[in-house]
């Protein structure tokens, strides 16, 4: 079966979440949030998704407060981070290019960065722009930071790295990123082009794995349904719903 | 009547200039008494969005209104970054005091319970952190070597939102939006607009009532129609998606953002005012 | 059908002797469970009374379950002294952890937010306070010579308590009881008798929903009609005033407080067992 | 017109009250309670009477939580406290007798003493026994204190003491209490031989105001009805309704 980037895209961060028992998704995340559903899909410990903003059961969180406050119990397994900027210790830039205050471009802020990235077992980095734009050396706001020192309480952290070139996972002993695979029709040399930062990387690469039959039809009869409440436009633009 | 109950304009005048002021995020968003401020002019401002903002912190923001924001972010979500907010970090028209989601929320619920500071967890290591002169790293005095974060309490001048009805004796129904609560409990006085006032009292509907913010934390009430327009107010009414993308188009300058205001607080003029 | 929808045998049977337990003060109270670990003769129990205590903690107590209660107060209320509590800490037999009615809460809302410590107002020069090696004062940070208490989160093992309804998904109707989300947020387990099993999802209720408690906080539930009697079910039913002065009577002494959970427990045996 | 001694104490306890906007109400406090709702019904400041346990508006409270919240944001302007010892500093004992912790008596519990007596700022301390098994040198157990060190946040505290004797003021300079006034029919040397500790004492002790029948017909008319909820024995008993 044919199959669409962002399919791939579910389905590689999909296999990231198993076995876990509550995933959450913040707002403006359509490929996380049916990665997390058709995780769910096919899970049996898989307890709860919360998608931030939807007022939909089982989908909802009784209010803001409550996500910070169920992280902090341990309660939430994973979550996802973008950032305008990524770099290669995994920290995050949420808020801005240039000199804070006073920043060229502000973008919106921390929000619950400096939080969740703390608390939330596995953190997943998603972005749909692999460039060296976005994967820079050293960010030019820490948001949110990718490693701690030893003593900070930090449950939490950084796991792995989706783009739409390939998965990286995150080594928080060495503090980098390791390329794990590359989706077909991609290479290591398109990777390490746009790549601001340096990464480890396996003698021999693998190819991400496609999505089976199976694991399409799942995200076309059971996750684009559901994700098309929260957001409309990106199951039309996909799967036509 | 109860003198809590009052209209629009006298809810406006009473938000002097400097006033701190507590807005939830986006939904219950009081936009006809934000447009109203912007109307009269308000100056200085400290806006502290509850946890993020959106239309109306930019909007305030564009007006100048605003001299200081405290915020985990703003953003107009879909409609992409809020220009005006971002214009003014540029020029430092506005100093901004960036915080996290959680962060806001527990300075809110310190001042809440009346407990000047109040620790978290996150934050260190983090630029957020380091550019705030406020916020300190202590020792946990429960464990040894756990340093953790503790933020002052968050105490505004005013919270103001928008609800879905409140009674003669100036209670509020909130629905869902259970932040209202904690916002209106840690702030010096709330302003409510809401769509209606109802006959009957809130706080006695079983089911109604727990949902409920009590008359002993409400300091005024105002009826304002859509008063959420162009935002939404869950379970009444959705975005208005044109009107908020043409505010996204204007405000990405500050010549197409003034003649979108011009025309929408006439309009507003002749609604509310 | 959801797996945390067991029996009340299986939930008393999952609370091991040495459990910290957290018990609402006098209403909502599992009244059927506790007579259920007086059956099995749990032991060493660590309850924490939500900021209060009545019956069920001096029953508990009284039938020798108890090693240490961290409590604001025990009584009867109008019923008067708890005397099998009063006698144990005479006795000595069981360990008491005064506290007052907000630090318990505080304490509870310190784990749900999960920091390890909160401050709070008060305590400072009662013997209350000098009696808890656990509290400590410190400097506030952000002021001055400003002493302030601070005390460490309370994670209870389980909170056990009694509602209205729950629904297939294991979410659980409240109504206005809502310290028992704070209960469930700050305790590793937490585990509700109901009146009912309804077959809607009771999240989906826009009015019920928001004095819910997700099932993401709930490991187990289990049916137990008139699971609060002889106390209270607000709005469903009252105090059976007359076997509560029939247990305060009772409890006066060892002797006559046991042949009196003798009958009540051979009563529970026939009708939940 | 006649009355009871109740109404003496609700009328006493009502004048304290005056001019204030929130008063709270605890557990078990009968005459506390019917001197709010008396204060209430004659005055136009005062917006809520908040009795604790009440599930019936306009008494109730949002849970236990929100009262003390409200008490620290300082919107709470008077509290009623009792106890089983309270000494010439204001200390309240409601822990027990003899030494703790295994008291040879032991009470209920300190409940929200050593909070509320910090954080509102008119404590109005209320006791049905006139004794000096009641009114101590020195309480056994200091649940709540009277007084701080100067440097202790406390913008609340004791503010007078009503007995079936007589009503005392607090001095919290002084740390001590003063004879206010003396009800119709004893004596200073009643109060005094009934009382374990010193106490302030002006020239000339007046007589405690007696409740004239316009406020008699509001406690019989108004207050009595409302009162007769939470407490339907006590009303029976003084009103026969």
């Amino acid at each position: 079966m044919t199959y669409a980037t962002e399919e791939l895209l579910i389905s590689t961060i999909a296999h990231l979440l198993d076995g876990l028992k509550h995933i959450a998704v913040g707002v403006l995340s359509p490929i996380p949030g049916s990665a997390a559903l058709l995780a769910a899909s096919r899970s049996a410990t898989i307890k709860k998704v919360s998608i931030i903003g939807s007022m939909k059961e089982p989908y909802r969180l009784d209010g803001a407060v409550d996500l910070f406050d169920c992280a902090a119990q341990g309660r939430i397994d994973a979550f996802f981070l973008s950032g305008g900027q990524i770099d290669g210790q995994a920290n995050v830039n949420l808020t801005g290019i240039g000199q804070y205050p006073n920043q060229d471009t502000r973008w919106s802020g921390a929000f619950g960065s400096a939080y969740l990235y703390f608390l939330v077992p596995k953190v997943i980095l998603f972005r749909e722009e692999h460039t060296r734009r976005v994967f820079v050396p050293k960010v030019d706001f820490i948001s949110a930071p990718g490693t701690s020192a030893p003593n900070v309480y930090r449950p939490g952290g950084p796991y792995a790295l989706v783009t739409p070139l390939c998965l990286f996972s995150f080594n928080r002993t060495r503090e980098c990123f390791r390329l794990e695979s590359i989706h077909p029709g991609h290479t290591v040399e398109e990777v390490r082009d746009n790549t601001g930062f340096e990464f480890d990387l396996p003698a021999s690469v693998p190819e991400t794995a496609i999505p089976d039959s199976q694991t399409l039809q799942l995200i076309r009869n059971k996750v684009a349904p559901i994700i098309a409440d929260p957001y409309p436009d990106f199951a039309r633009k996909i799967w036509g719903v | 009547m109860n003198e809590t109950i009052t209209d629009i304009i006298s809810l406006i005048n009473q938000i002097d200039d400097g006033s701190k002021i507590a807005i939830f995020k986006d939904c219950s968003v009081p936009m006809s008494l934000g447009r109203g401020l912007i109307k009269r002019q308000a100056r200085n401002l400290h806006l502290v969005t509850v946890p993020t903002g959106s239309f109306l912190p930019d909007m305030l923001i564009g007006a100048g209104c605003v001299s200081t924001i405290e915020t985990a972010g703003v953003s107009l979500g879909e409609f992409g970054l809020a220009n005006r907010f971002g214009s003014a970090i540029k020029k430092g028209s506005v100093t901004v005091l960036d915080a996290t989601c959680p962060a806001i929320y527990a300075g809110l619920q310190a001042s809440e319970k009346g407990i000047p500071f109040i620790p978290l967890r996150g934050l260190i290591g983090s630029d957020v952190l380091a550019n705030r002169e406020d916020f300190q790293i202590i020792d946990n005095p429960f464990e040894k070597d756990d340093p953790i974060a503790v933020l002052p309490a968050i105490q505004p001048d005013f919270t103001v939102f928008h609800a879905p009805m409140a009674d003669q004796a100036g209670n509020v129904y909130l629905g869902r939006q259970a932040e209202l609560k904690i916002m209106a409990h840690a702030s010096k006085k709330t302003f409510v607009t809401v769509e209606k006032i109802v006959d009957f009292n809130i706080m006695d509907h079983e089911e109604l009532g727990s949902a409920s913010l009590s008359h002993l934390y409400v300091d005024g009430i105002a009826v304002a129609s859509n008063g959420s327009w162009p935002l939404n107010l869950p379970g009444h009414y959705d975005y208005d998606r044109k009107t908020i993308q043409s505010y996204a188009n204007a405000a990405k300058n500050q010549e197409t953002f003034n003649s979108w205001i011009d025309i929408h607080l006439g309009k507003e003029l002749n609604e509310t005012g």
